[in-house]
């Protein structure tokens, strides 16, 4: 089979490494952890895991000829790659082009990804759809809220979140009573959050990254907006409260979180050794988990394909992976046949006073 | 052949040209003279549709050329020289006199595009006699340098040649002889007179006196905008007013 | 609310009016526009990061640190890249500058790429209330500082000698020399002072937006959108420029849609070129390019 | 015999690798005028530059008041007292006719300004009437009477006119010719001359040098220019 | 087509003087250039239809920056024109692959049309920034009007189809190494008649070349249209090539690129744009294995070159080989 030798399975993984979005080379790392961690407990059937690592800068074009020189220069087994929803995206063509080719996403969280399934294209993190489902139930969760106010950034990774918001809040019967774009790279939100205060909202979905974030709670704080703040995972709440350096603009901010446990909680000290084994530089952050549950699944399927690996058996054993929850990601994973979108559950993390505490619903009703 | 009525340009309080009138017949030579700011210039720039005038009107074989633009005068078949260069510095000499044939070339734009036939002669033939033209100035040897390598006095015979390749009707060179060395005004003078003999009219600029006198059949003089006199050369150092204010008494 | 939209629009203005200065002031001498503006900017906010965090020093110290490295950085930039350009086309001197850009872009974010460190603001404090108008002290410096930068400039060029001198040594730089101006030696100054500017204007913008490697990109159209709108070359445009695209930006944002506060700038630019072809201040001087 | 203000010694100048001048010896003294003859291209112009600065020799030595000049940037040597008034006068056209002339005073005489001002504006009354107007709009001739002016603003010690007579009317040419010939006897100016002129030429210089395609060709007293030009022009330029 | 390829064929894209050499060695290189598809993968064969359509690009760019001389950043604004048109003709009308292409290089052209307007008042730095300007807007319009151009994430092309035959990465290549024959060979073939010359004359003094009776204002619309045609074509060609249309793809640094090329290659040289869309489309994916490079490397590679020639790659070699050296003008066979 390509890319398997008696000794080696050859996985190809790509992720932005550098540009404005290099932060998100960190799940990338882990998934590679992950990999170096089996490696050095032997390998899997005797196979040992090599890896081609490839830079897509988080550029739709780049990450085309990426995956070209993975499938056919690097001949690899499967692929395990992209945090940039549009760098996904635009491969889908080549990954329709090649059926056989396995391909799991590594952090993009687009629901268009996986919906509608494409057979080879496997999905084992919180959707955009999960993730704003989830955001949604726990604004209403608050009492008596009414008045929901977003504002988002307008790009591929936006708009994924947008669309099934927007539906959802349909569905409820709801409408945003202010929804403005905040663009990347702004120095300034005045004129957003003016309009977001005078919209008086109870509780503002902020679809934003962290540098644009950290403008809009700062401002948000300055102008006086009380409205709690629930955003996605695109951000951490560490690295959140460290940048806007203020605790009185981040007591209310919720983010959506999608690991088991805080980072320092005992119970997941084992991955964070993991990482930390392999690349003890690179910062310790929500988003460097991201990858792994992908990773192990990959790992729990070539097992179970047993010697003979074959692309086919790889990808129907994906398929009958049922609720598989090695402990990392806060809900467990289910591939069927029909459902590529392995995770549909998530929890929100805020940062009371001085630690992350994780939450379900508000006011603060600790879950554990 | 051009006639000026009333020609009157006018900067910001300052008349530069005041009511001037000439008339310029075919194959001849027609210089205007005058001391350094006298208009002779902005008569030159009003006449080739560089600067609008204030009033007065030029026309060409009884055709107005009122308002038109500079493109619109050359097409006219009116061709001018720059007194501080109008050289295209970095093409090279062979181009530079090739531009000077650009209405005269009938190649259409897709027919170059495709390369067809026509369209690839009509280029050749221009090369042809810009090559030719160069010959006759006695530079055919710069062809293929950079124009813009060249000496001031090289460079200002280029814009001569160039001026004067597409057999345009009227050339109006501005001081052309300024850097020619003598040598070289006299080989000027001599290119003007075949030009003239072959049916071309010249308007001329000069100071130079030499090439004045030998080549003009016409000279106007000009002070501070208005005509002082209007004569053949053989009578301008007769006349007072201009030994006065231009030549001077030497 | 529209108060509060025209301050927040002029505080955000000063600070495009910073930048651009920076750009017009090279610009005025050397005629050059420095496509790497947006990185000095950066840099200048980084070198303060470097000197607090690597040396330790206070906020004052690494601030005059960084202005100097910066000034110095500009007047080596000047030495070394541009002057052997100096009878090339213009565009390779832009090219150049565009080069530079990148690579200071890619030095920066081999070593910060994945970071974006938050820095302190200059002076801290509560939030100002006037009326219904809300400012951060920090807002206010940023005002003021630009205000005196330009006057400092206007001065510089409008009324003294050495201003004049650098005009004319940037418009006919042959000219400047053979009436013995030190033409060389006045480029790499002003190099040097551009490089601050863009510092300076960094290091007073970065405790609002973060440290980060590609911080200068957007900067730089901004400024280049206020240079266009007074007029480039014209250090009362630029500023004028600036401050009136800062409260436009707050204004389309605020009252007709958020969507087009990416684009005020490329529509200011557009409809104002388009009416009046050399910006609302600037003299009709033909740009080398 | 005294030193030679400017001396050059075996000059050669290269653009890329065309030899424009090679081998140029010309000594320069004190109050002297000297000619520099030659067709269109000869290198007459390129012999000034090297002089000024804005090219560098690549073989032999230029003294300037005893000192080696052959690397010093054009500033350096005007600053020195040697001046040069280029073919393509490269004027401040954006500024004032007052602006350039102030600025033409600012390196070597910034103190006597009005002192000078007066001088040209005696030379030039043309200039006198315009100061306030943009030296780009001006004409022809008035901008050559600008460059001049300007260069005169730093009182000189060595002058090098390239063809100021190109443009002039006939009446200025002589003008100016009295004016060179006023510089040499007032202030102990030493003059290179490029010009095609002969009459005036004749009428300044004491000696002449003639170039023909980058090397010297004949020298000789001012005296044997005064002969039948026509002559001469068909002897040297042919 | 056919008929471009024999006349280019006869005069060859680049000839100039030398003749007979010459078009021997560009004979030899295009057979070369056939038989590439035999020896390579799927990948390198994708990097090698990249340059193709770089090399359009770079000729495109070229007309109005090294000949026109004009600052004008909209290439990749006709560039990301060309592909959204190509695209979504095919998308929204089932166009064919070539006439989506046709319709591409045209819809480049108008907007070439379009820009060269301003560019007859506006001019230096002005024309820089109000071009920039344009292109930035097209880019807002590509992401907030969903309906027509599917936002911000862009959309994928269908398959590509030549006279109904589905087209691989293999025929991909045959079918732009073709359009490059005629763009670059049409191009050349302008760029040494009048309308080229004019051009020049334009860049280097608007006034004589007025006198001389060149419309300049025309001149600059023929340019700016006919750079915006070229640049059309390859976006259109880009669309097809990538599967994918989104508008980040068309930003500054899109354009920066485009000048890099043009840099590096050689300002005013068709064989220059070839040789840098070649050397910059091939050096990002040598650097591939060393991410965060490849910035470094690049502006690098391009100070060194403005440094060491300033003519350009093409302007370097053209003075050790003569047969590299381009002119404007048309030889006569005869002289
Ligand atoms: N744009 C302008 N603005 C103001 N004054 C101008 C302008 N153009 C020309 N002038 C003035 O108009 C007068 C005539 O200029 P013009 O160039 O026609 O003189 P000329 O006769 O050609 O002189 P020369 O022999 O010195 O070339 C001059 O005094 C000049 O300063
Ligand atoms: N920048 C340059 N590059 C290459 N060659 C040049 C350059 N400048 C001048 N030349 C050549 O050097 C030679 C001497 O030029 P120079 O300008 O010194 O002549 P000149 O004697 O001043 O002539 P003129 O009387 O026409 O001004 C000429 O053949 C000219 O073509
Ligand atoms: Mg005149
Ligand atoms: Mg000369």
């Amino acid at each position: 089979e390509t890319g398997v030798t008696d000794t080696t399975i050859r996985i190809g993984m790509f992720g932005p490494l550098t540009g404005p979005t290099a932060i998100g080379s960190l799940p990338l790392l882990g998934a590679a952890a992950i990999y170096k961690d089996i490696n050095d407990a032997g390998g899997i059937n005797g196979r040992k895991i090599e890896l081609s690592i490839e830079d897509d800068a988080c550029d739709p074009n780049k990450t085309i000829s990426a995956t070209k020189k993975l499938i056919s220069q690097d001949q690899v087994f499967m692929i395990h790659g992209g945090w940039c929803s549009g760098t996904v995206m635009a491969i889908k063509p080549e990954l329709a082009r090649n059926p056989q080719l396995p391909f799991m996403v590594l952090g993009a969280a687009s629901a268009a990804i996986s919906t509608p399934v494409t057979a080879n294209i496997f999905h084992p993190i919180a959707t955009t759809a999960a993730v704003t489902r989830t955001m949604l139930d726990f604004a209403l969760s608050k009492p008596k809220t009414q008045r929901i106010a977003i504002v988002s950034h307008s790009d591929e990774w936006g708009k994924s979140h947008i669309t099934p918001l927007l539906d959802l809040m349909k569905a409820k019967g709801l409408e945003p009573v202010e929804s403005v774009w905040l663009e990347r790279g702004s120095t300034d939100a005045t004129s957003q959050l003016l309009k977001i205060r005078a919209a008086k909202p109870d509780v503002v979905l902020a679809i934003l990254y962290p540098p644009e974030l950290t403008l809009y709670l700062r401002d948000a704080n300055k102008y006086g907006i009380k409205a709690p703040t629930v955003t996605t995972q695109g951000v951490s709440i560490e690295d959140m409260v460290k940048r806007v350096g203020n605790p009185a603009a981040t007591k209310n901010l919720f983010v959506f979180y999608p690991l088991s446990a805080t980072l320092d909680a005992p119970k997941f000290k084992k991955w964070v050794d993991v990482y930390r084994r392999y690349y003890p530089k690179e910062p310790v952050e929500t988003l460097s988990f991201m990858g792994m549950t992908g990773a192990l699944a990959i790992v729990e399927a070539i097992k179970r394909s047993g010697p003979q690996l074959t692309r086919e058996k790889f990808m129907a054993e994906l398929n009958t992976l049922r609720d598989f929850d090695p402990g990392i990601q806060s809900g467990s994973l289910t591939f069927t046949p029909e459902v590529h979108a392995g995770i549909s559950a998530g929890k929100m993390i805020y940062w009371p006073v001085d630690h992350p505490e994780i939450i379900d619903s508000y006011p603060a009703a600790k879950s554990q | 052949m051009l006639e000026v009525r009333n020609l009157t340009v006018k900067f910001a309080g300052l008349t530069a040209v005041d009511d001037l009138s000439f008339t310029v017949n075919q194959g001849e030579v027609f210089t205007l003279m005058g001391p350094n700011g006298a208009g002779k210039t902005t008569a030159f720039n009003a006449i080739g549709g560089f600067v609008r005038p204030t009033a007065g009107h030029v026309a060409l074989r009884g055709q107005s050329m009122a308002g038109m633009s500079p493109a619109q005068v050359a097409a006219l078949g009116i061709r001018r020289t720059f007194q501080n260069n109008g050289i295209l510095r970095e093409m090279s000499v062979l181009e530079n006199v090739l531009t000077g044939l650009e209405l005269s070339t009938r190649s259409s734009f897709w027919g170059c595009a495709l390369g067809a036939p026509g369209s690839a002669r009509a280029e050749r033939d221009a090369t042809r006699r810009a090559r030719e033209m160069l010959g006759q100035m006695d530079i055919a040897g710069l062809a293929d340098r950079p124009a813009g390598d060249l000496s001031f006095g090289q460079q200002r015979l280029v814009e001569i040649a160039r001026a004067m390749v597409a057999g345009a009707e009227l050339i109006m060179l501005d001081e052309p002889a300024v850097g020619l060395s003598p040598g070289e005004r006299l080989h000027l003078g001599q290119v003007l007179r075949e030009l003239t003999a072959k049916g071309m009219t010249v308007l001329l600029v000069e100071h130079v006196q030499d090439l004045v006198m030998a080549v003009s059949d016409q000279i106007l003089v000009l002070n501070y905008g208005k005509k002082i006199a209007q004569c053949p050369p053989s009578e301008v150092r007769n006349n007072k007013d201009v030994l006065e204010v231009y030549l001077g008494h030497a | 609310m529209f108060a509060q939209l025209i301050m927040s629009g002029i505080v955000n203005g000063s600070v495009y009016a910073v930048v651009a200065l920076g750009m017009t002031v090279l610009y005025r001498s050397t005629t050059v526009v420095n496509f790497c503006h947006g990185e000095f900017f950066m840099l200048g906010a980084f070198a303060v990061l470097v000197a607090q965090q690597l040396f330790g020093w206070t906020y004052a110290g690494s601030i005059v640190f960084a202005l100097a490295m910066l000034f110095l950085a500009g007047c080596a930039i000047e030495r070394v890249l541009m002057r052997p350009l100096q009878n090339a086309p213009h565009i390779s001197m832009a090219m150049m500058t565009v080069a530079l850009s990148y690579l200071l872009k890619g030095i920066s974010r081999f070593f910060y790429g994945r970071e974006v460190k938050p820095l302190q603001p200059l002076i801290g404090g509560d939030p100002i209330e006037i009326g219904s108008v809300i400012l951060m002290p920090q807002d206010v410096l940023i005002a003021g500082f630009s205000l005196l930068v330009v006057f400092g400039f206007f001065y510089f060029f409008q009324r003294t000698e050495t201003g004049k001198v650098i005009q004319a040594a940037s418009q006919t730089p042959r000219g400047a020399s053979l009436v013995g101006i030190n033409v060389p030696l006045l480029r790499n100054l002003m190099w040097g002072v551009g490089a601050l500017m863009g510092a300076a204007a960094g290091i007073l913008i970065a405790p609002n937006t973060l440290v980060y490697p590609d911080m200068g990109g957007h900067m730089l159209i901004r400024a280049f959108a206020a240079m266009t709108l007074g007029g480039f070359g014209s250090l009362p445009g630029a500023v004028a420029g600036a401050l009136t695209l800062g409260v436009l930006e707050n204004l389309i944002g605020g009252y007709i849609s958020s969507s087009l506060v990416e684009i005020t700038a490329y529509l200011v630019i557009i409809v104002v070129l388009i009416v009046r072809p050399q910006g609302i201040m600037g003299e009709w001087r033909q740009g080398r390019g | 015999m005294p030193d030679p203000i400017l001396r050059i010694s075996g000059v050669d100048v290269r653009y890329g690798r065309t030899l424009a001048l090679s081998d140029i010896d010309i000594d320069l003294f004190e109050g002297e005028a000297v000619g520099l003859l030659g067709t269109n291209g000869a290198g007459k112009t390129t012999l000034l530059n090297a002089l000024s600065g804005f090219l560098r020799p690549a073989a032999g030595e230029l003294r300037l008041f005893g000192a080696s000049i052959n690397r010093c940037p054009p500033h350096v040597i005007v600053r020195r007292g040697l001046l040069h008034l280029s073919q393509e006068r490269d004027l401040f056209g954006d500024l004032t006719v007052h602006d350039n002339l102030r600025l033409g005073s600012l390196a070597r005489a910034a103190k006597s300004f009005d002192r000078n001002l007066e001088r040209v504006c005696h030379y030039f009354p043309r200039l006198k009437e315009r100061l306030r107007q943009r030296a780009s709009t001006m004409s022809g001739g008035e901008q050559q009477m600008l460059a001049i002016g300007r260069a005169l603003m730093a009182e000189p010690r060595v002058l090098l006119f390239d063809e100021p007579s190109a443009g002039l009317s006939p009446l200025f040419v002589q003008e100016i010719g009295a004016m060179m010939q006023a510089l040499r006897k007032e202030g102990e100016i030493t003059i290179i001359l490029v010009e095609q002129n002969m009459l005036l030429a004749a009428q300044v210089i004491d000696r002449y040098y003639m170039l023909r395609a980058g090397r010297i060709v004949a020298r000789g007293p001012a005296s044997e220019l005064e002969k039948d030009h026509e002559e001469l022009a068909r002897e040297y330029y042919l | 087509m056919d008929k471009t390829l024999s006349t280019s064929k006869e005069t060859g894209p680049m000839t100039g003087p030398p003749g007979g050499s010459k078009r021997m060695a560009l004979l030899a290189l295009l057979l070369l250039l056939c038989l590439l598809p035999l020896v390579v993968n799927d990948y390198l064969q994708f990097v090698a239809n990249t340059m193709l359509v770089y090399c359009l690009v770079a000729v495109g760019l070229n007309v109005v920056l090294g000949y026109l001389g004009q600052l004008a950043f909209a290439n990749a604004a006709f560039f990301g024109i060309g592909a959204y048109a190509a695209g979504l003709s095919m998308v929204h009308f089932g166009l064919s692959f070539l006439w989506a292409t046709i319709i591409g290089a045209a819809c480049g052209g108008l907007a070439g049309c379009l820009v060269g307007l301003p560019a007859l008042r506006v001019r230096g730095y002005y024309l820089a920034i109000i071009t920039l300007a344009f292109g930035e807007l097209m880019r807002w319009l590509y992401v907030h009007n969903d309906p027509v151009t599917f936002g911000s994430g862009g959309f994928n092309m269908p398959q590509i189809a030549v006279f109904g035959v589905p087209v691989d990465e293999q025929g991909k290549y045959y079918v732009f190494l073709a359009a490059v024959l005629i763009g670059v060979g049409a191009t050349s073939l302008l760029l040494r008649s009048r309308f080229g010359r004019a051009f020049v004359a334009v860049r280097n003094n608007e006034l004589a070349a007025l006198s001389l009776g060149i419309n300049v204002n025309r001149s600059k619309v023929i340019a700016f249209a006919w750079s915006g045609l070229i640049t059309g074509l390859a976006g259109a060609l880009y669309a097809a090539l990538n599967g994918r249309v989104s508008p980040d793809t068309f930003g500054i640094s899109q354009m920066l690129m485009h000048f890099a090329i043009v840099m590096i290659g050689g300002l005013g040289s068709m064989a220059g744009s070839i040789i840098g869309a070649v050397l910059l489309t091939g050096m990002p994916e040598l650097l591939r294995n060393f991410p965060g490079l490849e910035e470094i490397v690049f502006s690098l590679l391009l100070i060194i070159v403005l440094f060491l020639m300033p003519k350009g790659i093409s302007g370097f070699l053209a003075g050790r080989l003569p047969i590299l050296r381009e002119r404007l003008y048309r030889e006569s066979k005869d002289a």
